[in-house]
C-alpha cells in the first residue's frame, strides 16, 4: 500500500456526506468536511456530538452507513484500521489507551513497526529484512520519543508514567507510524496550565514538521490559539466550518456550544 | 425418515438442555464468566434426587398420590443440592478469585479444578459405574404422533420444563431481586449505585442457576434412571452449546438454543447416523455463530455494547 | 517360537485353599518339572497385572487384578520360588502404556497377566515383545493382537472373530431373527465385534436392518432407538460394554421395542440388568468366550475363595485372570525362573483352567476357545448360561 | 468493536509478587551475562538434559514408573505442547480449549504416511507440521472474529470433531487406530541415535532438541514485530488495530504456530509409541495441557515448562496416591488460582496484566470485581 | 450542616494517582459544583464517593458517618444516590422498571412513599409518564438523562450527585434539565454537579470547587468565579 504524498495546501482528508447509524441512532449525520495538507483542523462540539465517532470511521473502526471517506484521494472504504494506519493516518484516544504493561520503548515500537512488512518467518529466521526493518522501527520510535520530549526511562512500564507523560508518549507512539496525518482526540484532557502550553507547542511542532492535524478538543483556548480551521459538530451534524474568528462569532455554535450567556458578554 | 419421533425426542431431550442453559446463561449474564463447574452442579442434584428415592425406601414405581409426592421430595431435594453446590462453588472457586481481579484464565483452571475433586469425591464415594434409579414414573404412551409414541415421562419432562422456565423468566422478568440481576448484568456499576449488593446478586444468580440444574437432574434421573459421577460432563456441554448458540446471557436464547440443539441431534442422528451426531451439531454452533456471532437471540441481558 | 510337545498341566491353585480344586483339578494332571533350565533358583519372582486399577474403566482392571491376587496367594501358600505380584496401573489410558511396558522390563517381571485392553495392548506388547515378558491377556480379544507375530504374547480368551460369528449364528439360527439392527459404541472392541457382525448376518441370509454408531458417554440415544423402530429390525446386536449396553435397552425397551437384544461379553455383567432395570431384560442374551465357572465344581470353589477374599462375588474376567495368573504360575511351579523358560513352557503345554482347557497356537492365541452365551435372568438380577452356541445352533 | 473500556485506568496493587521480582532479576541478570557465558550456559543446560534419563536420577523422580519413558511422555510431550499452546494462549491471549486436535493431527499424519505410504519420519515431519498449521489456520480464520468466550466453545468444539472424525473413518483406522507406526530411521550405529522399540532416550533426545528449536523460534517471534504485536492485542486489541497491528493476521499467526508446534509434537510421539487410537487425544489432554500453561504462568515460557513437567510428573511421582490423585490435582488446581493466579511463574508482564484483570486477553469471566469497575472520564462510546 | 465531607482524598488507578488530595463539603440544601476539564478528577471524585472507587487516604463522611471504606450498595440505603455519567440507564428495562430500580433499597414497608416518589419523579418529567412502559435503550439522549436523574430520586436521597447532566444534550433540554435540578434542590435536595458547561452549572450552583488534575485549584461562591476572568478562559472558552 502506497503512502499518501501531497503538497501543501491539497485536501488530505475528505468526508463526503458521512452518515453512521447505530441501531436506530444516528451518531454521525451527513458530515462532510476536508482536511489540508499542512493544516491544524479543529474539530469541537458538545460532549456526545459524534466527534469521537468521526475519528473512529476515518480511522476505519466504524464503517459509515452512508458516504464516504478519502485519504489523499484515495478511498478508504472496505479498509481495515491497520491498513488505513498503514496509508500514513494515526490517532491518539480520548481516554489514553497506551499498552499498560509493555515498556515505553514497545508502546513506541508498535507505532514503529507499521511501517514493517516481515512478518512471523522474518522473525523466525531473522532475514536480512527483518533486522532493517527492526533497526527502522526503534529508530522511528526513538525518533518519536524523542520529538515529543518525552524524557521517562525507555524501559518503564507505561502503566508508570505520570498523565502527562503518558499522553506524549500516546502521541509519540501515532508519530512512530510515520503519518501524513494525526488525529489527536482531546489530548489536553486533564492536563494543568502548563502542560497545556507544552502541548499546545508540541501539536505546532508536529504541524511544522509536516504532519497535518486533527483535534478534538474542549479547551477553547487551546483550539481557538493553534487552530487554523475549526468544525463544529451538535448532535452528529456539521453546524459550522470556518476560520476560529468566524467561529467565534457564529451564533449556531454560540447556542449549541459556547452557550448563551458567554455570547452575551 | 423419522420425522415425528425426531420432534418428539428433539423436544424431550431439548427441555433438559435448556435447563442446563440456564445456569451457564445466568451465571455469563451476570459476571461474564463461564462456570465450567455447572456440569458438577448437576450431578451432585442427580445423586440428591437419588439418596432421597433410597431414603424412602422406593424400589418400586408408586402409584396414585404417591407419586405427586416422591416427585415433590426429590425435586425438592435436587433443587436443594444442586443450588447448594452451585453456591459453594461460587464461594470456593470464584469469589476469592473475584475479589483479587483474577484473570478469566484462572477462573476457568479454578473451575477446572473443582470439576475434578467433585467427580473423583463421587467416584471414590459412589464408584464409577453407572448407578440405577427405580422407575417412579410408567413410561405409559399416551397417544401416536406417525411413528412417534408420546409418553407421559416425556410429557413431563417438557411441561416441568417450561413452567420452571415460566417461572424464572417471571422471577428474572418481574420481582426486584429478578431487577437486580438483570440491572448488574446491564451495568454493574450503575447497578452498586441504584444500591445493588452485588455479591448477594452473584449468590443469587448461583442459587438460581443450581436451581434449575437440580430440575433439570431430577427429571433426568426420572427420564433416564441412571446417575454416574461423570453424568454433568456431556450434559454440561451441551448445555453450554445450547446456551451459547440462544445468545449467551439471554435466558430466552437459552432456551431456544437448548430447544434446538436437541432438535438438531435427534435430526442429525436420523440423517447422519448417531455417529455424526456431535459433529453434526458442533457444526451447526459454529454456522450459526458465523452469520449471528452472538448466537440466534444475541445477548440481550448483557450490557449494551458499544 | 518354540513349538514342543503339548503336555496337560494343571493348574496350582488347588493346593492350599480349597479341597475341592485339589480333587477336580489335581486328578488330570502329569506335571512336569523338566524342559526349563532350572539353574539357581532365586528365592522370589515377581509378575505383574497390567490394567486400569483407578479411573474410569477400573472395574474389569479389579475383576481381573483380583483373580490374579487369588491365584498368586494360593500358590504362596505352598511354593518354594515365592511370587510377588507388581501391579501396573495403565488408568485404561494407551498413553501410559509405554512407561509400564518398561517398568516391567527394569523390574525383570517374569510374566505378566495382560495389558486388559486391546487399545493398551497394541501400545505395549511390542515393548513387552522386544523386552521379552511373556504377557497372557485374559479380556484383550481384538482379533489384530494376534497377527502381529508377537511370541510372548498370549491370550486365554477367544477374540472377537470368534465371537462375532457365533453371536450372528445364535441369533439368526437359535432366536430366529433376520432383521438384525447392528449397533456399537464405537470402541475398539465394540465395533470390532460389531463389525463382524455385521459381515456374517448376510452369509446367514439375515439382513442388516440398521447400522449405527452411538457415542457410549452420551445419554440419550433416541436417534438410535427411533431409527431401530422404523427400521422394523426383530433383534439388536450391541458391540460395546454393559454400561452404555443397559442404557440403550432400556431406552429400547421403553419405545416399546420387544424383540431380543444381544450383546457381547462387555456387556456381560450383572450391572447390565440393574441399569437397564429387570423390567427391560427378557429377551437379553450376552455372548463371551468365558465359560460359565458357577456350576463346575472348581469353578464353585474359586466363586467361593474368591467371595471369602474379597468380600464380593467374581466379575466379568476374574475368572480369565485367576486363569491367565495361573499358567504363569504353573510354568513358574515347573520350574521356569525366567521370562523366555516360561514362554517357551506355556507354548509346550496345555493347562486345565477353570473356565477352559487353554492351548495355546503358535501366534499365541488360545486353540478352540468356544463362545458361550449368556441370557439375562431379571429373577436373579445376573446372567445364566445357555451354554456352547456351537451346541444350540447345532 | 468496543472502544469504551480505557485500559489504563484498571486499578492494580502495586506491590509486586516477591518471588516475581526474583523471577525478574534473574532474567535482567542472565540477559547481562557476556555472550560466551550464556553460551556456557546452555551447554550446561543440554548437558543436565542428557544426563537426565540416569536411572539414580529415575528412582528418585519415579520409583513407580519409567523414568526415561515418562521424559519422553508425558513430560517431554507435555512441555513441548505446552510451549505451543503457550503462544496461542499466553503470548496472543486466544483461549484454545480443543489444542489436542493439533497433536491428533500430527499424530495421524505420522501415522497414515507412514503406515500407508511407507514415508519416513524425517519426510512426514514437515508435513505433520504443515498438516497441523493449515488445520489451525481453517478453524481459525472463521472463528478468531469471535469474542474470546466463543472461541472457547468452538475450539472445544474442534477439539471434539477431530477425535469423533478419525474415530469414524476408515483411512484412521476407526477406534482400533493405526498400529505399525514406523520410528524414526536410526542414525549412524550410536545408542542413544538408535530408534527401535525399546530405547525411550533416543526419543527423549529428539524430543529435547525439538523443545530447543521451538523455545528459539519463540524468543524470536517474542522479540520481533509479532511478539509486540500479540502483547499489543492481548492488551487493547482495538487500539493495537489502530497503531497498525495487523490484529486479524498476527492471531491466525499465532494459531497456525500453536498448531504447528501441537502438530510437530503429535509426529513426535507418534513416532515412538507404534501404535495410536483416538483415545490417545481426549479432550482432558486439551484441558491438562491448558492447565499447564496457566500453572506454570501463562506467558513465561520457563513457568510454561515448570507448568507442563509438574503436571506430567506428579501423577507419576504418587502413582501411589492411585485414586486420589485427580481428586488432590483439583483441589490443587483451586488453591494455586486462589494463591497464584498469575502461576508460580509469572511473566512480567502477564503479572502485571493479572493485576489487571485483563490478564485473559477477552472477557472470559470474573470482569466484575466488589467495588471496582473500569470505564472512567470518558464521554462517547 | 456539613451533609458531605471529603479531606484530603486520594485516588489511585494502578500506579497513577488520579486524586491528589481533594477536600470537598456540600451543606444541607445546597448545590454544589465542581467543574474543570475533562480528565481533572471530576468523576473520580464523584465514583469515590459513591464508594466505585477504593480510597488510598483521606476520608469521605456522610451525616457524620465515616463512609470512606463502605461498600457502596449501604451509602445508598444511607441516602446517597448518584445519576451517573453518560446516564448508565439500564437500556434493557422499561422506564418503569429503571424507576423501580431507583427504589431498589427501599423496604416494603415504605411502599406508600415510594408511590408518592413515582408521582413525583412523573410530575417533574411527564415525558417519563407518557412513556412508562418503553424500553429505555430506546429512548433520545434526553429523555434518558432524564430518566437517569428520576431514577436517582426514586432512591429518596439527601444528597443527590449528577454526573454530567448536560453531557450531550440539545441546547433546550440543558436549561430545562438545570431548572429540573433548581426545582428538585428546592424541594428539598442537596446536590452535588459534576458539570463541563461551567456557565450553566455555576449559574445554578451556590458554591463551586475547580479542579485541576486531580487537585482542587479553586473554591468559592459560584458567582464570583462566574465573573472571574481567569475562569472565564480557562472553562468558558473565551
Amino acid at each position: 500500500m502506497s503512502r499518501v504524498d501531497l503538497p501543501k495546501g491539497e485536501t488530505l482528508l475528505a468526508l463526503n456526506s458521512v452518515l453512521v447509524r447505530f441501531g436506530g441512532v444516528v451518531a454521525v449525520n451527513q458530515v462532510s468536511f476536508e482536511a489540508k495538507v499542512g493544516e491544524i483542523l479543529a474539530v469541537i462540539g458538545p460532549n456526545g456530538a459524534g466527534k469521537t465517532t468521526v475519528f473512529n470511521t476515518v480511522t476505519g473502526v466504524y464503517t459509515p452507513t452512508e458516504g464516504d471517506i478519502s485519504f489523499g484521494g484515495r478511498p478508504l472504504a472496505g479498509l481495515k484500521p491497520h491498513q488505513i494506519t498503514r496509508l500514513g493516518l494515526a490517532r491518539t484516544f480520548q481516554n489514553i489507551r497506551l499498552f499498560p504493561n509493555m515498556t515505553v520503548l514497545e508502546n513506541a515500537m508498535i507505532g514503529g513497526d507499521a511501517a514493517s512488512k516481515s512478518t512471523v518467518f522474518g522473525a523466525m529466521f531473522k532475514t536480512p529484512r527483518q533486522r532493517r526493518e527492526e533497526a527502522a522501527s526503534r529508530t522511528s520510535a526513538l525518533e518519536a520519543l524523542e520529538f515529543v520530549g518525552l524524557n521517562a526511562p525507555l524501559g518503564r512500564e507505561a502503566a508508570g508514567l505520570s498523565y502527562g507523560d503518558q499522553r506524549r508518549l500516546e502521541i509519540a507512539r501515532a508519530l512512530a507510524t510515520k503519518p501524513q496525518l494525526i488525529l489527536l482526540d482531546e489530548p489536553a484532557a486533564g492536563m494543568n496550565p502548563a502542560e497545556k502550553v507544552d502541548l499546545q507547542k508540541l501539536i505546532q511542532k508536529i504541524r511544522n514538521s509536516g504532519v497535518t492535524v486533527i483535534l478534538i478538543e474542549h479547551d477553547m483556548g487551546l483550539v481557538m490559539k493553534i487552530s487554523d480551521r475549526i468544525v463544529v459538530l451538535d448532535f452528529g451534524k456539521k453546524i459550522a466550518d470556518g476560520l476560529p474568528e468566524e467561529i467565534r462569532e457564529s451564533p449556531a455554535v454560540i447556542e449549541a456550544y459556547l452557550g448563551a450567556e458567554d455570547a452575551a458578554s | 425418515m423419522q420425522i415425528p419421533p425426531s420432534i418428539v425426542d428433539g423436544i424431550t431431550t431439548g427441555a433438559i438442555y435448556a435447563l442446563m442453559a440456564l445456569g451457564y446463561t445466568l451465571v455469563y449474564g451476570v459476571l461474564r464468566l463461564i462456570n465450567f463447574a455447572h456440569s458438577e452442579v448437576f450431578m451432585v442434584g442427580t445423586f440428591a434426587s437419588l439418596f432421597t428415592l433410597h431414603a424412602l425406601g422406593i424400589t418400586k414405581t408408586p402409584t396414585g398420590l404417591a407419586i405427586v409426592g416422591v416427585f415433590i421430595l426429590i425435586t425438592v431435594a435436587a433443587v436443594a443440592g444442586s443450588s447448594i453446590m452451585a453456591v459453594l462453588v461460587e464461594r470456593i472457586a470464584y469469589r476469592p478469585l473475584r475479589k483479587r481481579n483474577s484473570s478469566s484464565l484462572a477462573n476457568l483452571i479454578s473451575a477446572i479444578g473443582v470439576s475434578f475433586f467433585l467427580q473423583e469425591v463421587y467416584a471414590l464415594r459412589y464408584g464409577r459405574d453407572l448407578i440405577p434409579f427405580p422407575r417412579i414414573l410408567n413410561k405409559t404412551v399416551l397417544f401416536h404422533i406417525g411413528l412417534a409414541e408420546v409418553r407421559l415421562d416425556k410429557v413431563v419432562v417438557v411441561v416441568v420444563a417450561l413452567v420452571m422456565m415460566f417461572f424464572l423468566d417471571r422471577f428474572v422478568n418481574g420481582t426486584r431481586l429478578g431487577r437486580g440481576i438483570r440491572a448488574v448484568a446491564q451495568d454493574s456499576s450503575t447497578a452498586v449505585l441504584m444500591g445493588v449488593n452485588i455479591d448477594r446478586i452473584v449468590t443469587l444468580t448461583f442459587l438460581l442457576g443450581g436451581a434449575m440444574a437440580g430440575v433439570a437432574a431430577m427429571l433426568y434421573g426420572m427420564f433416564y434412571e441412571v446417575t454416574q459421577y461423570n453424568i454433568g460432563f456431556v450434559i454440561g456441554i451441551k448445555g453450554f452449546t445450547a446456551a451459547v448458540l440462544g445468545g449467551i446471557g439471554n435466558i430466552r436464547g437459552a432456551l431456544l438454543g437448548g430447544f434446538v440443539l436437541g432438535l438438531v441431534e435427534t435430526f442429525g442422528g436420523a440423517i447422519f447416523h448417531a455417529q455424526w451426531v456431535d459433529v453434526v451439531s458442533f457444526s451447526v454452533l459454529v454456522l450459526v455463530l458465523l452469520f449471528r456471532p452472538t448466537g440466534i437471540l444475541g445477548e440481550s441481558l448483557q450490557r449494551a455494547k458499544a | 517360537m518354540f513349538k514342543g510337545k503339548s503336555r496337560k498341566v494343571a493348574l496350582p491353585s488347588f493346593i492350599a485353599v480349597s479341597g475341592l480344586i485339589a480333587a477336580a483339578c489335581g486328578s488330570s494332571t502329569t506335571s512336569s518339572s523338566s524342559g526349563s533350565a532350572t539353574t539357581a533358583a532365586p528365592a522370589s519372582l515377581s509378575i505383574g497385572f497390567f490394567g486400569a486399577l483407578t479411573g474410569p474403566n477400573a472395574q474389569l482392571g479389579i475383576n481381573i487384578d483380583d483373580g490374579v491376587k487369588l491365584a498368586v496367594s494360593q500358590y504362596n501358600q505352598n511354593a518354594k520360588v515365592k511370587v510377588t505380584l507388581v501391579n501396573l496401573d495403565s488408568q485404561g489410558d494407551p498413553a501410559q502404556a509405554p512407561q509400564l511396558a518398561q517398568k516391567a522390563i527394569s523390574d525383570k517381571l517374569v510374566g505378566l497377566v495382560g495389558p486388559a485392553f486391546s487399545g493398551e495392548s497394541l501400545v505395549a506388547d511390542p515393548i513387552l515383545e522386544q523386552g521379552q515378558i511373556v504377557n497372557v491377556t485374559p479380556s484383550a480379544t481384538n482379533p489384530a493382537l494376534a497377527t502381529k507375530g508377537w511370541k510372548y504374547w498370549h491370550r486365554i480368551v477367544g477374540n472377537d472373530n470368534a465371537q462375532g460369528p457365533a453371536a450372528a449364528q445364535f441369533i439368526v439360527k437359535k432366536l430366529g431373527s433376520t432383521k438384525v439392527a447392528v449397533i456399537d459404541d464405537a470402541s475398539a472392541y465394540g465395533k470390532g465385534i460389531a463389525d463382524i457382525v455385521r459381515s456374517t448376518l448376510p452369509t446367514l441370509s439375515a439382513t442388516v436392518a440398521t447400522s449405527q454408531s452411538i457415542d457410549p458417554t452420551a445419554p440419550d440415544y433416541s436417534s438410535t432407538v427411533n431409527a431401530i423402530m422404523a427400521s422394523g429390525a426383530t433383534s439388536v446386536f450391541y458391540g460395546g460394554y454393559y454400561d452404555a449396553a443397559g442404557r440403550l435397552l432400556k431406552q429400547l425397551r421403553d419405545a416399546g421395542f420387544t424383540g431380543q437384544f444381544v450383546s457381547d461379553d462387555g456387556s456381560l455383567d450383572p450391572k447390565l440388568i440393574s441399569t437397564a432395570g429387570t423390567s427391560a431384560v427378557s429377551n437379553t442374551y450376552a455372548t463371551c468366550a468365558c465359560g460359565d465357572v458357577s456350576t463346575t465344581a472348581p469353578g464353585k470353589a474359586f466363586t467361593s475363595a474368591y467371595q471369602s477374599m474379597f468380600s464380593t462375588a467374581p466379575g466379568t474376567y476374574s475368572a480369565e485372570g485367576y486363569d491367565a495368573a495361573n499358567v504363569i504360575l504353573t510354568a513358574i511351579k515347573a520350574g521356569n525362573t525366567t521370562s523366555t523358560a516360561i514362554n517357551s513352557y506355556l507354548g509346550s503345554h496345555s493347562f486345565n483352567g477353570i473356565t477352559k482347557t487353554i492351548q495355546f497356537s503358535s501366534t499365541g492365541d488360545i486353540k478352540g476357545g468356544g463362545i458361550y452365551v449368556y441370557q439375562a435372568q431379571a429373577s436373579s438380577s445376573t446372567f445364566s448360561s445357555l451354554g456352547l452356541v456351537s451346541s444350540l445352533v447345532g | 468493536m468496543s472502544m469504551s473500556t480505557s485500559r489504563i485506568s484498571h486499578s492494580y496493587r502495586s506491590a509486586k509478587v516477591p518471588i516475581q521480582k526474583a523471577n525478574d532479576t534473574m532474567r535482567q541478570r542472565w540477559r547481562g551475562l557476556p555472550f560466551p557465558v550464556r553460551v556456557l550456559g546452555y551447554i550446561v543446560l543440554i548437558g543436565v538434559a542428557m544426563l537426565l534419563p540416569a536411572q539414580s536420577i529415575g528412582n528418585i523422580m519415579a520409583p513407580q514408573s519409567d523414568w526415561p519413558t515418562i521424559l519422553f511422555y508425558p513430560i517431554g510431550s507435555y512441555i513441548l505442547l505446552a510451549l505451543g499452546l503457550n503462544v496461542v494462549v499466553g503470548l496472543a491471549g486466544m483461549l484454545d480449549l480443543g489444542y489436542v486436535a493439533f497433536f491428533a493431527i500430527g499424530g495421524y499424519t505420522m501415522a497414515v504416511l507412514g503406515v500407508n505410504y511407507n514415508w519416513t519420519f524425517w519426510e512426514i515431519l514437515p508435513v505433520g507440521i504443515a498438516v497441523a498449521a493449515l488445520s489451525g489456520v481453517i478453524l481459525g480464520a472463521p472463528t478468531l472474529r469471535l469474542r474470546g468466550d466463543y472461541l472457547a466453545i468452538v475450539t472445544l468444539g474442534f477439539g471434539e470433531i477431530i477425535q469423533r472424525v478419525v474415530n469414524n473413518l476408515s483411512v484412521t483406522g476407526g477406534p482400533t487406530g493405526i498400529s505399525g507406526i514406523p520410528h524414526p530411521p536410526s542414525v549412524g550405529s550410536l545408542s542413544f541415535l538408535t530408534y527401535g522399540v525399546l530405547d525411550p532416550r533416543p526419543y527423549y533426545y529428539l524430543e529435547v532438541v525439538m523443545i530447543a528449536i521451538v523455545i528459539f523460534f519463540s524468543i524470536r517471534l517474542e522479540n520481533s514485530r509479532v511478539g509486540r504485536g500479540w502483547v499489543a492485542l492481548r492488551e487493547d486489541e482495538d487500539a493495537a488495530e489502530i497503531m497498525g497491528v495487523p490484529t486479524f493476521t498476527f492471531k491466525i499467526w499465532a494459531f497456525a504456530i500453536g498448531a504447528s508446534v501441537g502438530g510437530l509434537s503429535g509426529v513426535v510421539y507418534a513416532s515412538k509409541v507404534i501404535a495410536i487410537t483416538p483415545e490417545n487425544y481426549p479432550l482432558l489432554l486439551s484441558v491438562l495441557i491448558l492447565v499447564c500453561v496457566v500453572l506454570g504462568g501463562s506467558g513465561n515460557r520457563a513457568g510454561v515448562i515448570l507448568g507442563a513437567f509438574l503436571v506430567a510428573w506428579l501423577p507419576e511421582r504418587f502413582r501411589g496416591l492411585a485414586n486420589y490423585r485427580i481428586l488432590f490435582f483439583g483441589a490443587m488446581l483451586v488453591i494455586m488460582m486462589i494463591f497464584r493466579p498469575g502461576g508460580l511463574l509469572p511473566a512480567r508482564r502477564r503479572a502485571s496484566e493479572f493485576a489487571h484483570g485483563i490478564g485473559g486477553g477477552q472477557p472470559l469471566g470474573g470482569e466484575i470485581q466488589s467495588g471496582q469497575f473500569e470505564e472512567d472520564e470518558e464521554g462517547e462510546k | 450542616m456539613q451533609l458531605l465531607e471529603i479531606k484530603d482524598l486520594e485516588v489511585f488507578y494502578g500506579k497513577i494517582q488520579a486524586l491528589r488530595g481533594i477536600s470537598v463539603y456540600v451543606n444541607s440544601g445546597e448545590i454544589v459544583s465542581l467543574i474543570g476539564a475533562n480528565g481533572a478528577g471530576k468523576t473520580t471524585t464523584l465514583k469515590t464517593i459513591s464508594g466505585l472507587r477504593k480510597v488510598h487516604s483521606g476520608s469521605i463522611t456522610f451525616k457524620g458517618e465515616d463512609i470512606t471504606n463502605m461498600v457502596g450498595h449501604k451509602r445508598v440505603q444511607l441516602g446517597l444516590c448518584q445519576a451517573p455519567e453518560g446516564r448508565g440507564i439500564f437500556p434493557g428495562m422499561t422506564v418503569v422498571e429503571n424507576l423501580e430500580m431507583g427504589a431498589y433499597t427501599r423496604k416494603k414497608s415504605d411502599a406508600d412513599k415510594v408511590k408518592e416518589d413515582f408521582e413525583r419523579v412523573f410530575s417533574l418529567f411527564p415525558r417519563l409518564n407518557e412513556r412508562r412502559k418503553q424500553v429505555a435503550g430506546t429512548m433520545s439522549g434526553g429523555e434518558q438523562q432524564m430518566l437517569a436523574i428520576g431514577r436517582a430520586l426514586m432512591a429518596s436521597p439527601e444528597l443527590l450527585l449528577l454526573d454530567e447532566p448536560s453531557m450531550g444534550l440539545a441546547p433546550m433540554l440543558v436549561s430545562q434539565i438545570f431548572d429540573i435540578i433548581q426545582e428538585i434542590n428546592r424541594q428539598g435536595t442537596t446536590v452535588l454537579v459534576v458539570e463541563q458547561n461551567a456557565t450553566k452549572a455555576l449559574s445554578i450552583s451556590n458554591r463551586a470547587y475547580v479542579l485541576e488534575t486531580g487537585t482542587v485549584t479553586r473554591s468559592a461562591d459560584a458567582r464570583e468565579l462566574l465573573e472571574d476572568d481567569s475562569i472565564r478562559k480557562a472553562y468558558l472558552g473565551e
